[in-house]
């Protein structure tokens, strides 16, 4: 079965954030493809690569990353909802002319048609919010 | 064409879980997970809303958030499936669709 | 590709949260993906198409006036829950009137809303194919 | 030793001014902004509660916040009075402590 | 400096929301400031110190057993509020026992939790100085 | 009077943030001293300086750099909460082995001991959150 997976909380503030990623990993170890995962709202936070926490926490946004990469997930997160939230991929922050970006590995930042097409072509959407 | 309801909140602090409750079809499924789970205890303020909402609709609940919020599975209500997050995938696989109550 | 049926359940206040600008900023979108578009608006979500929203005093934008674009976006099934409404001491005509040009009726202009009961909404919900909620 | 409680929640979907209000002293203040505005309308399921809490509290509602939720000042239960934020900082100075209700 | 009367005011679930977790690294923070603290768990905040806690299934870390721990940063003055308790079908044997050990009664060991009635609860927030509410 | 005020949300997704701003303004308007502002859970994300809203929208992380520039306000992020969710200063971040940071100007970093601290020393302390 092909999923889309939406997600509108940031990490550790929300444990929706976990419940994503956790799901994603149950579907992944069932077989089922994951079509694209779409970070909406806070949701974009999950996507920095500067976040350190605790050694004995969870790394949830490494955890997206390495999963991305085990499995070629395609993360995107919303431009719209990124710009306000100062999530930056390298290009965007050569476009606004900022000298740091914090876009994590794995993620990439586009449009929000992402998530209506990610809805058309999945068998199931599923929102993980607040 | 059967929809699978989550709720992720509290219905002691939200009116979401009420609110699925009012919506939710004959032949439906609800799941309750991350902060919903404390609805499955029975003997709260909540419990004779839930129970008569399984009369028509299959209810389950995510284990590991219930266990964290130190509910043991001995005190919910009879009926309710405790499943883990392979068992929250199927259930979306076994319904035709999906809406979470946010 | 078949069309799929698309909700957006609309359940929170405006302005309080973010997510009704930002579920709205999805539904513009989805307007041009040639979809099945439904919109709903219960409990608190309401207030997001109440008419006479005035943010001056907050220093948001007033983003309420997009909504009456909707129509022209050939988004016009609107479901407003009369619960909802009742509960908050509201009646439809707190709601903006909301409108689009029939095509099929040369271009007759006819209201997007209906406002309908929980168990009418709840039949409505369960048709849908992908449920986007906020 | 009189408290303003502030409430920043709906009181039809969340449990927090319902919380405030079981909680506050006789004497003190509650002043409701953001979300919690909406209870200050009239002819609600929630007024009766706010109008009992108003024998002996005095209740204000954040103006602006009313008036971006297309709530009008006629709409508004007797006797509440409207504040700007100029207003609330006053609560704030003439209140010796406040509880926020979150 | 005279000491001030802080409370910190816990009213949510653990785990499906950060503030319990934090709310705590603040009252552990503030346990070397040597004012008057004291902590109030009321509503779904009754869950924070329910005992059997086990997060094994979600891959978050435990942490009520830090709650154990305030006694001896002398932190004893910990309130839960009896009609929260009754709307979730729980008692005080639902909740972990936390103790303290009393310096001047010859450091026996005593509960920190007081089951408190609504009112009463009203009557012990009415007298804080400074509230934390997270 | 003097003032310390607590923030717990981020800017954008809850309207706390945009209220507590508000607030400050209006309390230095009247003359009071705002002690400390103490950024706590994801109020943390207040302080980025990656932040670019639409020109239309509010641009909540620069109104408090300003507003700090004009009054002095010691605006506090706590460090716990920012390395979970990924703000940070230069000094932290080359601790971190990280290549950027992006805390905003008028910002800085420390230890919840501020709030407390800050509690103790106004007349009044006031929070903000979800």
């Amino acid at each position: 079965m092909k999923y889309t997976v939406m997600i509108n909380e940031g990490p550790y503030q929300h444990q929706s954030a976990d419940t994503a990623l956790q799901f994603v990993r149950a579907a992944l170890a069932k077989g089922h493809e994951i079509y694209r995962v779409f970070f909406y709202h806070d949701g974009v936070n999950n996507g920095t690569c500067l976040s350190v926490p605790p050694s004995d926490d969870r790394q949830i946004q490494k955890e997206w990353s390495e999963l991305a990469k085990e499995h070629e997930l395609d993360l995107v997160i919303c431009i719209a909802a990124a710009q306000r939230r100062g999530i930056m991929d390298e290009s965007e922050a050569k476009r606004q002319g900022m000298d740091a970006h914090n876009i994590a590995d794995g993620f990439r930042i586009s449009g929000l048609g992402q998530l209506i097409e990610g809805g058309i072509q999945a068998d199931r959407t599923i929102v993980f919010g607040d | 064409m059967a929809m699978l309801h989550i709720v992720n909140k509290s219905p002691f602090e939200r009116v979401a879980f009420e609110s699925c409750l009012g919506h939710a079809s004959e032949g439906d499924s609800i799941l309750m997970i991350e902060d919903a789970t404390v609805g499955a205890v029975d003997g709260t303020v909540f419990s004779d809303l839930l129970k008569a909402a399984m009369a028509d609709k299959a209810v389950y609940v995510l284990g590991g958030d219930l266990a964290a919020r130190g509910m043991s599975e001995d005190r919910i209500i009879d009926g309710i499936k405790v499943v883990d997050y392979a068992g929250f995938v199927d259930l979306t696989a076994d319904n035709e669709k999906t809406q979470s109550w946010l | 590709m078949a069309i799929k049926k698309f909700m957006y359940v609309n359940r929170k206040a405006p302005y309080g949260t973010v997510y009704a600008l930002e579920s709205l900023e999805v539904v513009l979108i989805a307007a041009a993906f040639d979809q099945d578009v439904s919109l709903a608006f219960l409990d608190d979500g309401v207030y997001q198409i109440a008419k006479g929203q005035d943010t001056t005093g907050i220093g948001q934008k007033n983003f309420s006036a997009t909504y009456r674009a909707l129509g022209d976006y050939d988004i016009n099934k609107i479901f407003v829950e009369q619960e909802s409404l009742d509960a908050r001491g509201m009646t439809a005509d707190d709601l903006m009137p909301l409108v689009y040009e029939d095509e099929d009726d040369d271009w007759a202009e006819k209201p997007s809303i209906s406002i309908v009961s929980r168990t009418e909404m709840a039949a409505i919900m369960a048709k849908q194919d992908v449920t986007f909620s906020f």
